[in-house]
């Protein structure tokens, strides 16, 4: 028979602006209260703004490259613009698919290794954020232990574990730093498992850590429940999880979060290709553009001078150059 | 022997087909109690698997549960339950790729190392099962389960760019294979590349079925499966039987990775796909252990995954297929037993009738026999 | 010469294979331990390996492997194998979060049992009625578990607020209780880190803080199943069917019918296992919470003989090492190796006194690797820290699966009336 | 169809006895009668009322009480548990279960030790086991199923003396047996099946076994008489201080073999007499090399095998009938032709090199199918879909064509039906004509005398005592069986014998 290229809709393609936004997530995919969330609520707020169409569809389990390559496929033939890969997991998969469909703009977040002309690298500066959350943590244990709790250990939390431990250290080096993950990839459960984070929270907290930093997605939902139990403070991840419906219980232990503004760049790519000027090439979303950042919208954190100003010189100090954060522990 | 070849037609062929005609009956009374139209979705993955790019999809794919499989089915076959494909073919891709990005040689002798350390690697993961089951009678369902995990963390550890992986930007890789260590596909144009793989995955599939049915170590093998006493009474040394099968099992279950490190992506990373061997585990019992039942089984499987992909896109849940999967492992497993009820009470109606009918006839010889035994 | 019958066996009786160890000689091995643990947490200095919290967590974190594993007991004592726990702890969470973000955490918790349970009616239907391959219908059973739960989901939790297709709402919590006085007491002294003192009341403290009433019910479900399975007729009569099924049918008891019971009942547990991850693990659904813990189920139930106080102590080991590498698991792990390093010495003696030269070799061996590895780092490597249950786990099979035994028609298919 | 048009009236109080060649169907008469499966047609009337039983648990309630022909004993668990199974409303499963037990054993000197596990109990134990579930259960008519076979003949008196007991307290008895003497000895009454159908009903006081196996047969009975000896001086086995030891986790090792020594010679029976569990089933093994002795020699035309594993034995020239043909003979789901090829997978006409060669394998099937007799309809059927007899001609057809020197025949005629028990009788005594050696290990008695040059007997894992089997009888034979006798044993009476 015919591809699946040639059969349907080819002229869409040709049509321009085509049906809207694609979404591809990775592994957790929609639901994960994580970046794959924040990553549809950009393509929602899009939609609305733009008026435009969207799909945003899910992998199976255990699929290879492959699979990746056709999906992106099928939703760039179907006429999507931009298709985002939601995940480095996508690096490979989109510089084959973005060859077939030169028209068509390819999102990618989370990784710049693979370039192309019509691929957007959106790649954000986590370990600056997290350098910003490790001075916060400095400051505001009593206790002299901090802790950190990373859902899987891959180089991407690595990078939150490093500008955390880095920020904690520059702070105060007597303060010590527990750190603590749930799995080993590719058993990707340490993301999607409370139960765990819970008590790994809990075994820091018992290691008298009194503010804890975590990097575990849904998983970080057991942390903040275990901080929250003990009055201690916890410092949320990616979006500002003070404000989440479902942390609302929890929400005055949540001292701050490092945001890491998903939601943002999905927005802005999509902006960019609807206004006819697609983004190509890295976009970094650091301190500087806002891309990260530090949360304030706990009001006893922002009425915390002291350490307001700490943050606000540390992130001074990275913006111009003065403070470089390590990406690697 | 005509009535039997037709009763054996009707056997194998019984099965399977009462099994899908159940399996899709089933499935859409799930999907007409949750208000949904009960044929379309088979209509949207027929149609969508008519395209040639998906079809090679669905080729590749079958390939690599066809190698699983083939793990799974050689332990079946000797009543050992091999849970640990998964992880014998993880840690074996893991390494393989590592040897294979770290040196240089002509073509077919760098594939042929890679595969060679593969194989190696899977069998010496599947051997420990093996041998602290022949030395200690640890069960291989607990060992082997133990083992995928702890491959996990080897892996995990081995992959560190502390150890011999490359950190590539949010990744973790081995490091990619020189293209003197790729295997060649098969292009077909806009449809995309069928795995050169497949072809040794077929030639996997025809030597599984020689070396069983044709060899005295399969005599061997299967006797021990169907009877351990009994083969150990005839001279098959079981402990032995049972550490070269799980080794066998262990380099089949290396190969598993192979299609997709050799074919597509040349490196293994975070994201290379894992839980193939449990996959694995439902095609073989769905083949009934049977080369070509398997092949159709993966065939099925990969065709149920991929072809799912347009549900989505159609305002239907993917999640049917995963149903229906589960649906098509019961029904093929509740008809093949059924099935095969039938025929082994078939069978011994015969041996009955026509034994009745030779005594019968033989009634007065039956006595003269009697009397010159006795005298 | 008449009287053969009045006399004793005419051939001499097998010498018992099977006895047992006391309650003292066991109270003596479990004090022996303590004190090795004890001597190497002093020496080590990580008093974590036996501080409250370590034991209170690896409490919580074994529950739901031990229900598993009860419910493998449970089938595989009247001869079906279960390997189909996954799949009915899955429908365990999924059904126990659906009703108890309705209708209460109670709810949850029966209606969580009735989900698992109907996955031990599925395979029930399928091994014992229609006699297919026991392993078979369990794979299948795992299979549709995982496909059903997330095609209910996007019906279910995705449109309830705070839910989506891969996770429920919050659902109300359990009560937890402490031990007033007791807990606090005992935390105290574990926090004192004296020698043996310290670490039993380590052992005690972590038993009586923060206590979900259903981790209790679960604790008690492990001595109620030795009961009913041990001392009552109805437990006789579901082990006859799986010990010898034909000789059970010959006395009347209906087979069919205790195989659907107990492997109902095996997915209950498997099924409150699910309602524990999904009410007091953690508060939500959440797709693939269960994570492969059926399948360490089955492996803690294999571990403890088929019995319900070993299979706890299986259950127990998981707990225990998982909680130690969720604990700051470097600096534990590191001292375990000490106390493996120990226990092979002492393995090695036995197996010398016992004239098995070559298992004492092998021991010796590993226990020096062991030990140069203790002295060679400070921390385990966080890649092993995580495999280190499912080492141990292999390391005490390796040293004890000559001495276990399954009921001895499991995994057979029995049909009614078929009997020699 | 297993039975058709079965007339049989059993009248209260008495010893009544079933008799049939193997195969019969008095089993399957027996497990109607006892609710376990049920009858197509007919009626079944219990005290001039009629009844039908959908289970055994009805006629348990009637009354009825069975010992089957194969144990139903649960081994794992204890002979209280196999006792109290499905009965647990009588007594309870604790302390009055156990007093009951106590007392039922002491009433008929049962000898039972509720609390012993049923593996570690011996076949008579096992036995008396099975009696005292049906009387515990209060059982007024007792169905036993071939009780007999496997009890040496001081057993089988105690057993008939239980029974007389039993009949004196108003209780009945059907039992069931093909051992003509005994059925005379014991019954009141006797009906004989063939076919699947009674054809006679007859009392023991106007029958003599004659009449009665011709009855049964429809035939003369066979007798396992060997004619003239054919016993050489060529010794083809030799086994010398042969030992072994069984290593228990608890209590270390246990000797099961202690010393055994003895030669065969080329055209030679021996005939190993012994209760089941003395160790005969330790010395097939160790013979066919599926177990490793601790000390002694096994020496085959010569040659020193002991350390040969078993395939190597095989080829060399060692032929094997298994006790248990199902577990250790056959595939019973694998076709005729394959199992064929068991046992022999490295010898022609099988194999070629490595390769299978299936169709010499198949077509030497058809050769054995038909000089052996084994009536089936092909030999693509499966093995498991014959009756006993067949198989077991099977697998003697299989052993006699790769001509042995040595032959462990274990129980050749278990289980078989008259017709094929005379065949491989005859096949064992022309191969031994030609020079083969035999070692016979049976429960029949007749048969061991009738077919053994020499006899030994074993107990305890040594041999004991033997015997000339043209003057023993198998009172003596037994006697030395149960341990009261040893050394060599002359005739009947003749207990004694000096003491080793
Ligand atoms: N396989 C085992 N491994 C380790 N410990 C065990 C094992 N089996 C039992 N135990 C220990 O023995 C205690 C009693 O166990 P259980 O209730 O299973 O009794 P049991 O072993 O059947 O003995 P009995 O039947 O004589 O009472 C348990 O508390 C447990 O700690
Ligand atoms: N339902 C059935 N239909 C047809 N044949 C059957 C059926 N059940 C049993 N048979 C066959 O009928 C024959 C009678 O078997 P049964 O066990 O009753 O014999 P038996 O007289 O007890 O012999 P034995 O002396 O060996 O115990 C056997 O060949 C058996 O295979
Ligand atoms: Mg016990
Ligand atoms: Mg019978």
């Amino acid at each position: 028979g015919s591809t699946s290229t040639e059969s349907s809709s080819s002229s869409s393609e040709s049509s321009g602006k085509g049906k809207g936004i694609a979404l591809a997530y990775d592994v957790g995919g929609r639901g994960d209260q994580s970046f794959n969330d924040a990553a549809y609520a950009g393509f929602e707020k899009a939609r609305k703004d733009f008026g435009i169409g969207g799909e945003d569809v899910e992998p199976s389990d255990g699929e290879s490259d492959a699979d990746k390559v056709q999906r992106l496929t099928d939703l760039a033939r179907q006429g999507y613009n931009p298709v985002i890969g939601v995940g480095f997991a996508y690096a490979p998969a989109i510089k084959e698919a973005a060859e077939k469909f030169p028209k068509t703009t390819f999102g990618l977040i989370d990784d710049e290794t693979v370039k192309g002309d019509n691929i957007a690298n959106l790649v954000f500066s986590e370990e600056q954020g997290s350098y910003l959350a490790g001075v916060a943590a400095a400051k505001a244990t009593k206790s002299k232990v901090v802790g950190f709790v990373g859902g899987v250990e891959v180089p991407l939390i690595k990078k939150f574990e490093a500008g955390f431990v880095q920020g904690v250290k520059d702070t105060d080096p007597s303060v010590e730093v527990k750190t603590q993950y749930l799995t080993q990839p590719p058993d990707m459960g340490g993301f999607s498992k409370p139960d765990l984070g819970k008590e790994a929270a809990r075994g820091q907290l018992d290691a008298d850590a009194d503010v804890l930093y975590h990097a575990a997605g849904l998983a970080g939902q057991g942390v903040i429940e275990a901080v929250a139990a003990k009055d201690k403070w916890v410092i949320g991840v990616d979006s500002d999880q003070y404000k989440q419906k479902t942390l609302d219980k929890y929400k005055d232990s949540i001292l701050t979060s490092m945001t890491k503004d998903v939601s943002g760049a999905v927005y802005n790519l999509v902006k960019s290709v609807h206004e006819g000027e697609p983004k190509t090439g890295v976009v970094r979303f650091d301190l500087k553009s806002d891309g990260v950042g530090l949360s304030d919208s706990n009001p006893a954190f922002a009425k915390m001078t002291e350490i307001q100003d700490a943050v606000k010189k540390a992130r001074e100090g990275i913006v111009n150059g003065d403070i470089k954060v390590d990406t690697t522990p | 022997m005509k009535k039997f070849d037709k009763d054996r037609l009707i056997l194998a062929l019984g099965g399977p087909v009462l099994a899908i005609v159940v399996a899709v009956a089933l499935t859409s009374v799930v999907l007409v109690a949750s208000g949904r139209s009960p044929v379309q979705p088979y209509a949207l993955m027929f149609e969508y698997a008519m395209h040639s790019d998906i079809q090679v999809l669905i080729v590749n794919q079958a390939a690599t549960y066809y190698l699983a499989a083939l793990a799974v089915a050689i332990g079946f076959r000797m009543n050992l339950f091999n849970i640990g494909v998964d992880g014998q073919y993880r840690l074996a891709a893991m390494v393989a790729a590592l040897v294979g990005a770290s040196v240089a040689l002509p073509g077919p002798l760098h594939v042929l190392l890679i595969l060679v350390v593969a194989m190696l690697v899977g069998a010496f993961w599947a051997g420990i099962a093996g041998i602290l089951k022949t030395t200690r009678g640890v069960s291989e369902v607990v060992s082997t389960i133990m083992l995928n995990s702890i491959a996990t963390s080897v892996v995990a550890y081995l992959i560190l760019p502390a150890q011999f992986g490359e950190q590539r930007g949010n990744n973790l890789t081995t490091g990619e294979i020189p293209e003197s260590g790729w295997f060649p596909g098969i292009d077909l144009g806009p449809a995309g590349e069928v795995y050169g793989f497949v072809v040794v995955a077929a030639l996997c599939g025809v030597l599984y079925w020689l070396v069983l049915n044709r060899t005295r170590f399969g005599f061997d093998l299967r006797a021990t499966g169907a009877s351990e006493s009994a083969a150990i009474a005839s001279g098959v040394d079981a402990k032995r039987m049972i550490l070269t099968s799980m080794l066998i099992s262990g380099a089949v279950a290396g190969l598993t990775g192979m299609p997709i490190l050799l074919g597509d992506s040349h490196t293994y990373s975070l994201d290379f796909p894992a839980g193939l061997g449990f996959t694995g585990i439902t095609i073989a019992l769905l083949g009934r252990n049977h080369p070509v039942g398997i092949a159709l089984g993966a065939l099925l499987i990969a065709f149920l995954d991929k072809a799912s992909a347009t549900l989505d896109y159609n305002g239907y849940e993917k999640e049917i297929a995963t149903i229906m999967q589960g649906l098509i492992v019961m029904a093929v497993v509740i008809s093949y037993e059924a099935v095969r009820r039938y025929g082994l009470r078939r069978q011994q109606q015969k041996v009955g009738e026509e034994l009745a009918a030779e005594a019968a006839a033989a009634d007065g010889t039956d006595q003269k026999t009697r009397k010159e035994v006795s005298a | 010469m008449s009287t053969v019958l009045t006399k004793p066996a005419a051939q001499q009786p097998k010498p018992t294979a099977r006895r047992r160890l006391t309650l003292a000689e066991w109270m003596l091995v479990v004090a022996g331990i303590l004190l090795l643990v004890s001597a190497v947490r002093l020496i080590t200095g990580a008093h974590g390996i036996t501080s409250v919290g370590q034991t209170s967590t690896a409490l919580r974190l074994a529950v739901p492997i031990g229900l598993a594993a009860l419910g493998g007991l449970w089938a595989e004592r009247a001869g079906v194998i279960n390997i189909g726990l996954e799949g009915m702890l899955i429908l365990g969470t999924w059904f126990g979060a659906w009703a108890g973000v309705q209708w209460g955490p109670w709810t949850g918790v029966v209606v969580g049992i009735l989900g698992g349970a109907l996955g031990g009616l599925l395979h029930a239907i399928a091994t014992v009625t229609f006699g297919v391959n026991h392993i078979v219908s369990g794979v299948a059973i795992n299979i549709l578990a995982v496909g059903a739960t997330r095609y209910l989901s996007s019906f279910t939790f995705e449109e309830m607020e705070g839910g989506t297709s891969k996770q429920s709402p919050p659902i109300e919590s359990i009560t937890q209780i402490t031990v007033p006085g007791l807990s606090d007491a005992m935390r105290d002294l574990n926090d004192k880190h004296w020698f043996l003192v310290s670490d039993v009341a380590g052992l005690v403290g972590g038993l009586v803080t923060n206590l979900s009433l259903l981790t209790i019910l679960a604790v008690v479900m492990v001595p109620l199943s030795r009961w009913v399975l041990w001392n009552t007729g109805f437990g006789l009569r579901l082990r006859s069917c799986g010990e010898n099924p034909l000789a059970a049918e010959t006395l009347g008891v209906n087979v069919y019918k205790y195989k659907y019971i107990a492997v109902m009942i095996s997915g209950g547990f498997a099924g409150l296992g699910g309602v524990f991850l999904a009410e007091v693990a953690s508060n939500i659904y959440q797709e693939g919470q269960t994570g492969g813990r059926g399948y360490i189920g089955l492996a803690a139930m294999i571990f403890g003989n088929w019995m319900p106080g070993g299979l706890a102590l299986g259950a127990g080991l998981f707990g225990y090492t998982d909680s130690l590498n969720l604990r700051g698991g470097g600096q534990n792990v590191h001292a375990l190796l000490l106390l493996l390093a120990i226990l092979l010495v002492l393995a090695t003696a036995w197996a010398t006194y016992r004239r098995k030269f070559l298992t004492a070799a092998v021991a010796a061996v590993s226990g020096l690797v062991l030990f140069v590895w203790y002295l060679s780092v400070d921390e385990v490597p966080s890649q092993f820290v995580t495999a280190a249950p499912y080492v141990a786990t292999l390391l005490v099979l390796a040293m004890s699966a000559q001495r276990l035994r399954a009921p001895k028609a499991v995994g057979k298919s029995y049909r009614k009336g078929e009997g020699a | 169809m297993a039975n058709h048009d079965i007339h049989l009236s059993v009248r209260k109080g008495t010893v009544h006895a079933i008799v049939g060649e193997n195969g019969a169907g008095k089993s399957t008469l027996m497990k109607i009668l006892y609710g376990m499966q049920k009858p197509d047609e007919g009626t079944i009337a219990v005290d001039g009322r009629e009844v039908s039983f959908s289970d055994p648990g009805d006629a348990i309630d009637r009354g009825i009480g069975m010992v089957h022909q194969h144990f139903m004993l649960a081994d794992n668990l204890t002979v209280l548990e196999n006792t109290v199974l499905g009965s647990e409303k009588l007594y309870g499963i604790g302390a009055r279960a156990r007093a009951r037990i106590k007392e039922i054993s002491d009433t008929y000197g049962l000898g039972i030790r509720p609390d012993a596990y049923v593996e570690d109990l011996g076949v008579a134990d096992r036995q008396r086991v099975e009696i005292l579930k049906v009387l515990y259960r209060g059982a007024r008519t007792l169905i036993l199923d071939e009780p007999t076979a496997v009890l040496v003949p001081q057993e089988v008196d105690a057993l008939f003396d239980n029974l007389r007991e039993l009949k004196a307290e108003g209780l009945t008895v059907i039992f069931i047996s093909h051992k003509l003497g005994e059925v005379l000895s014991v019954a009141d009454d006797i009906t004989v099946i063939r076919r699947g159908t009674t054809v006679a009903s007859v009392k023991p006081s106007e029958v003599t076994a004659k009449q009665l196996a011709e009855l049964m047969v429809g035939a003369e009975l066979p007798s396992p008489e060997t004619r003239e000896s054919t016993v050489t001086d060529t010794p083809v086995l030799e086994v010398k201080g042969l030992t072994l030891t069984e290593n228990d986790v608890v209590d270390g090792a246990r000797t099961v073999l202690d010393d055994i020594t003895f030669t065969i010679h080329e055209g030679e029976v021996l005939g190993l007499a012994g209760v089941e569990g003395n160790g005969q089933t330790e010395l097939i093994d160790a013979l066919i090399g599926t177990r490793r002795p601790d000390g002694g020699t096994i020496a085959l035309g010569g040659e020193d095998i002991t350390s040969w594993p078993t395939r190597k034995r095989r080829e060399g020239g060692v032929g094997y009938i298994p006790e248990d043909r199902h577990r250790h003979g056959l595939l019973l789901e694998a076709p005729l032709w394959e199992n064929r090829i068991l046992g022999h997978v490295t010898e022609a006409p099988n194999s070629k090199g490595v390769w299978l060669d299936i169709k010499a394998a198949r077509s030497d099937t058809e050769r054995i199918v038909d000089a052996y007799d084994v009536r089936t309809p092909g030999i693509d059927v499966t093995v498991g879909s014959l009756s006993g007899g067949n198989q077991q001609k099977l697998i003697v057809g299989r052993e006699m064509s790769h001509n042995p020197r040595f032959l462990i025949a274990a129980h050749p005629t278990r289980g078989v039906d008259v017709g094929a028990q005379a065949q491989i009788w005859d096949q064992i005594r022309a191969a031994r004509r030609e020079g083969l050696a035999v070692l016979l290990i049976s429960a029949d008695l007749d048969e061991l005398i009738g077919l053994s040059d020499t006899l030994r007997v074993m107990y305890r894992g040594r041999l004991v005592a033997d015997a000339d089997p043209a003057t023993i009888t198998p009172e003596a034979l037994g006697s030395a069986m149960t341990g009261a006798a040893s050394g060599h044993l002359e005739d009947e009476g003749q207990d004694g014998g000096e003491d080793r």
